[in-house]
């Protein structure tokens, strides 16, 4: 059996399977009805499983034998393109199996249902059905490419497919708004990416080199270098949605069909992060960023919580008050820039490791609480906060849902949100920022009160919110399954720090398996 | 030589941003998109004056030709909804004069952005990789001459792949916001004209005949399947402007696997030779050639089909968007 | 000797081509109407166009080239021929009044 | 030579990008943008004495990738325009930044 899992071909199955299905999914939108919904379902699901299991494979691997590296074609780097796996990648391929998967079985549901909803529409819901498998497939596809890409132009590849199929996953809501809210998307989307791919030129042509780790070897504070780090920077905190450039989310997080929100909510922003991590601390870790620069991220980071966390009480629908509470805990994910520049060496692996938990733990409960939303949304016909007075009594598990998601929005004691902000707060402590912990603390109280706004009239005894139908049970049970999950991320920390360190840019110390 | 060479470079570099700068401002959405044409003709033979032939041809089919085609028949059908209202098509002209503290703050970060990279491009180091002679060498010892095809089909075909997958994506992204009937939104006199159908017949056989050249030769000189693709995708554009080509590109199965085609092929043999070599397009020995000139094969067809399904598929007008 | 008179020939008629481009583009932009600029377009143009090419055709000394060259203008002509029907075509049907001395 | 010109019409686009309101100037805006940085690469490829294949094969993919994106674009500008009446994105208040794309 562990031979088996050491073959490095494992490395191309989480990008090559969903690849493969979307290229089956596109072939089946030409089937109609139900015989096409069931062989997309079954693709989808194989798919799904599929990107699990290899994930899985690679955390053996890496795991047991350090970070992987793979020649494509045959070809060494720099000359050819490689893959690399570390500790890192493996955790976000892990993130989007939960997620993705999740994200997956509610769609089953979900478009199941709404087929059936309206003779009128069904002409256009064929098409909206038939393209989200696809689309999806590909969206998935580019992901855990990017996670495992070890050259910097496939990376710009990896960009486009990503935006341009969160972007039509977007314009699938099908209103006037999801069109603006797509076409804004795009527009931001491409603009990162041109940002990106002109930082790549600026790099190729001071190294003559796309391949990351020959870059990270060649690099040093030169003017190219900085251009080049800056329009990445800005180009990935653009599609990240930092503040003050957030302004594509909440309309594309909310008009977008609530199976591809969740999805969106919850990966996709994060695959830039991830970028940006790879490319602050992996290539240019010794030489380039100086000890201020990361203060800038960190700052606008801090700014994000607040302002978010201020939007998402003024907001008076679900889905609008979970996309700004997107942006303001985005933020926090900013702020690890500021805590490991710090001089304390030993600081940085918590800062580092604590943002990048939190992208499992924000992907998880954030995902779940846009199902939950969907589920509203599918039984009741809207969202409106103030029309779902008492709406607990109708639907226990979504409104439970949404209190259990909330525990790690907050970082309440066992979840995944407070390992991570446990760990960015004593990391600002350790590092003499103090003011970075009060931040941290400020956004989990101003959680609290963003989310008693939807809560408390959802649990108050006299139900005036009329349910006109029933979701299906998978719709909700997957959604109350993953937030639960969110919350007991925090007893799951040991093995998954003990992952993060295999290749981290900074000695893991004692963390390792604490 | 030298010197006239020297200031045709002059022109041509001066005359990118210029020619950028009068498109965007222009008055007219139809003379934007003249202009813009006219950018990506310039922009081919800047191409060509910089030794990069194989840019050059993509670019003015692809860039100039196609993506100009699409720009035009979009404005057209933005325009014809409106021409009761307006000649000009749907132009918020109210919100084009923005005021000048907006212009100023866009002004200022853009002059640091070009400030920036320019000092950034005037300060490049030597290069510490010599990439062109890594390709000369595995050139010299491969089967693919063509350095430009070696790359994108041998050492880098990773992501041409990927990008393969890209114009697949695409297609299904244009697909996914729904489907009219094929309509070409070029004036009648385009459309029924006998002698643009006359020329078109004349012109079809020439650009196959150019077109399966540039896949043949790609492999030893400037060619290859983009080019061909993009040459043959042009053609399938002009035959549905004139109506020469009718395709019913609606949920048509084969359309479908058409457009398909090139990825699957690319991805069967990455993982075919996965299985025979134990690396993902790891050509096996003696296969190289053979297996590149069948995958160029494989996209060039694709290619060409799904830059003419993307000019031909054009969202439905009739129903609204179910807002 | 001969290196020389192909030399002066190949010269004479480029800049023959050269003359015919430059009244063309004087055309171009001194006709009042697009009826009147589309001749001196297409006519002038192309002449100059052909001038060029027979002068480049007997510099470059290879009967491939000269007849890639020829070919290539035929397809300039043609294509040249079909536009400038289909743009007086739609500016007549558009409207388009044709330009008269008063 | 180039480099600058390369440079040069990415800033003029990107300036462009964020001053037009109508959708379709955007998307030309980006477009050119996207040539302005397949110039520069160009450029670098010419920088020794032997020119370099792999920024061209670079180009190559960025023109179809662009095409593509631009293909979509339209399409959701057409289908926007469709819903809405006009081609250009609601302004959203202070949710519109106006250097929200200064680079």
């Amino acid at each position: 059996m562990a031979s088996v899992f050491e073959n490095t071909n494992w490395m191309l199955a989480p990008i090559l399977v969903p690849l493969a299905a979307a290229t089956v999914a596109f072939l089946l939108m030409g089937i109609r009805g139900e015989a096409r919904r069931n062989a997309q379902n079954a693709v989808g699901l194989a798919a799904a499983l599929g990107v699990a299991l290899s994930a899985l494979a690679l955390w053996a691997m890496v795991s047991g034998g350090g970070p992987v590296r793979y020649e494509l074609g045959g070809w060494e780097a720099p000359l050819g393109i490689n893959l690399y796996a570390d500790g890192l990648s493996v955790f976000m391929l892990i993130t989007t199996a939960i997620v993705g998967g999740a994200g997956s079985v509610y769609a089953l549901g979900y478009f199941s249902g709404r087929e059936g909803e309206d003779a009128r529409r069904r002409e256009d819901l064929q098409d909206e059905t038939g393209s989200f498998w696809p689309l999806w497939m590909f969206l998935w596809a580019s992901m855990n490419g990017m996670f495992l890409a070890a050259d910097a132009f496939n990376l710009y590849i990896t960009l486009e497919i990503l935006g341009l199929s969160a972007a039509a996953l977007i314009t699938l809501g099908g209103t006037r708004m999801a069109f603006s809210a797509g076409m804004r998307y795009l527009m931001v989307s491409l603009l990162g990416s041109l940002a990106y791919l002109l930082g790549v030129a600026l790099l190729y042509g001071s190294f003559g080199a796309l391949d990351l780790a020959t870059l990270g070897e060649a690099a040093s504070p030169i003017p190219p270098v900085w251009a080049a780090l800056a329009l990445i920077s800005l180009g990935m905190a653009l599609k990240t949605g930092l503040f003050p450039l957030h302004f594509w989310m909440p309309a594309a997080y909310t008009s977008a069909p609530s199976a591809a929100s969740a999805i969106l909510a919850g990966l996709v922003g994060k695959a830039s992060f991830y970028l940006l991590l790879r490319v602050w601390f992996d290539v240019f870790g010794g030489s380039a960023p100086p000890e201020y620069a990361g203060q800038i991220p960190g700052v606008l980071g801090a700014v994000a919580i607040v302002w978010g966390a201020v939007m998402a009480m003024r907001q008076t629908r679900i889905k609008t008050l979970l996309a700004y509470s997107s942006v303001s805990q985005m933020g926090y994910l900013f702020l690890l820039f500021a805590l490991v520049s710090g001089a304390a060496p030993e600081r940085s692996f918590e800062a580092w490791g604590g943002g990048v938990y939190l992208v499992l733990a924000h992907a998880c409960a954030k995902a779940a609480m846009f199902m939950a939303a969907g589920v509203v949304i599918y039984s009741v016909g809207h969202d409106e906060i103030p029309r779902l007075r008492g709406i607990f009594q109708k639907l226990p598990i979504s409104v439970a849902t949404f209190a259990v998601g909330g525990i790690t929005m907050m970082g309440l004691p066992t979840s995944g949100g407070f390992t991570a902000k446990y760990l960015l707060f004593t990391a600002s402590v350790g590092t003499g920022q103090w003011w970075y912990g009060l931040v941290v603390l400020a956004g989990s109280i101003l959680a609290a009160l963003y989310l008693l706004r939807f809560l408390n009239p959802a649990l108050i005894q006299v139900p005036t919110a009329k349910v006109y139908r029933d979701a299906p049970q998978i719709m909700s049970g997957t959604a109350f399954v993953l937030a639960i999950f969110s919350v007991f991320l925090g007893l799951m920390s040991a093995p998954l720090f003990e992952l993060l360190s295999v290749g981290a840019p900074f000695p893991s110390g004692t963390m390792g398996g604490s | 030589m030298s010197f006239a060479g020297l200031v045709l470079d002059g022109l041509l570099a001066l005359s990118l941003p210029v020619l950028a700068w009068r498109a965007l401002s222009a008055r007219d959405l139809y003379r934007a998109v003249i202009l813009f044409i006219t950018f990506g003709v310039i922009l081919a033979l800047a191409w060509a004056r910089l030794g990069a032939p194989d840019i050059a041809l993509a670019e003015a089919a692809i860039g100039a030709g196609i993506t100009g085609a699409l720009l035009l028949n979009t404005v057209g059908g933005l325009s014809r909804k409106n021409d009761k209202d307006d000649e000009r098509p749907d132009e918020p002209t109210d919100r084009v004069g923005r005021p000048w503290r907006t212009r100023l703050a866009v002004t200022v970060p853009v002059t640091i952005l070009a400030g920036g990279l320019a000092w950034a491009v005037l300060s490049f180091p030597a290069p510490v990789v010599d990439m062109p002679s890594l390709v000369g060498e595995a050139v010299a010892e491969g089967e693919v001459s063509h350095p430009v095809t070696a790359v994108l089909l041998d050492y880098r075909s990773y992501d041409t792949f990927l990008e393969i997958g890209v114009l697949l994506l695409a297609a299904l992204c244009v697909w996914s916001l729904g489907l009219s009937a094929v309509r070409s939104t070029a004036p009648e006199a385009v459309s029924g004209s006998p002698v643009l159908a006359g020329f078109v017949r004349l012109l079809a056989p020439a650009m196959v005949v150019s077109g399966v050249y540039l896949l043949w030769a790609g492999t030893s000189q400037p060619g290859g399947a983009f080019q061909a693709g993009a040459v043959l995708g042009a053609l399938g554009v002009v035959m549905v402007l004139t109506g020469l080509l009718v395709p019913s590109l609606g949920r048509g199965g084969v359309v479908r696997a058409g457009l398909a085609l090139g990825f699957a092929v690319f991805l069967l043999v990455g993982v075919v030779s996965m299985l025979a070599t134990g690396g993902f397009l790891a050509y096996p020995e003696g296969f190289e050639y053979g297996l590149i000139l069948a995958i160029e094969f494989f996209l060039t067809f694709s290619i060409a089909l799904t830059l003419t399904a993307l000019f031909t598929t054009v969202p439905p007008r009739e129903k609204g968007g179910g807002a | 000797m001969i290196p020389a008179l192909i030399n002066a020939a190949s010269m004479f008629f480029v800049v023959a081509g050269a003359f015919f481009f430059l009244a063309g583009t004087v055309g171009l932009l001194r006709f009042p109407d697009v009826y009147t600029r589309l001749h001196s377009l297409t006519k002038a143009d192309n002449t100059g166009l052909g001038l060029m090419m027979v002068g480049l055709a007997i510099q470059s000394g290879s009967i491939l080239v000269a007849l890639k060259m020829a070919l290539a203008w035929l397809f300039v002509l043609v294509s040249g021929a079909t536009a400038a029907h289909l743009i007086s075509t739609t500016a007549l049907k558009s409207g388009l009044r044709i330009w008269r001395k008063e | 030579m180039y480099l600058l010109s390369g440079v040069a019409v990415f800033a003029v686009c990107a300036y462009a990008l964020v001053v037009h309101a109508h959708l379709i100037r955007k998307v030309i805006a980006i477009n050119m943008m996207g040539s302005g940085v397949f110039v520069l690469l160009t450029a670098i490829a010419r920088r020794g004495d032997e020119t370099d294949p792999v920024p061209h094969a670079m180009v190559l993919t960025g023109i179809v990738v662009a095409v593509s994106a631009t293909a979509f674009a339209l399409a959701v500008v057409r289908k926007l325009h469709e819903a809405t009446g006009h081609a250009y994105l609601p302004e959203e208040g202070e949710d519109a930044p106006p250097d929200g794309g200064g680079g």
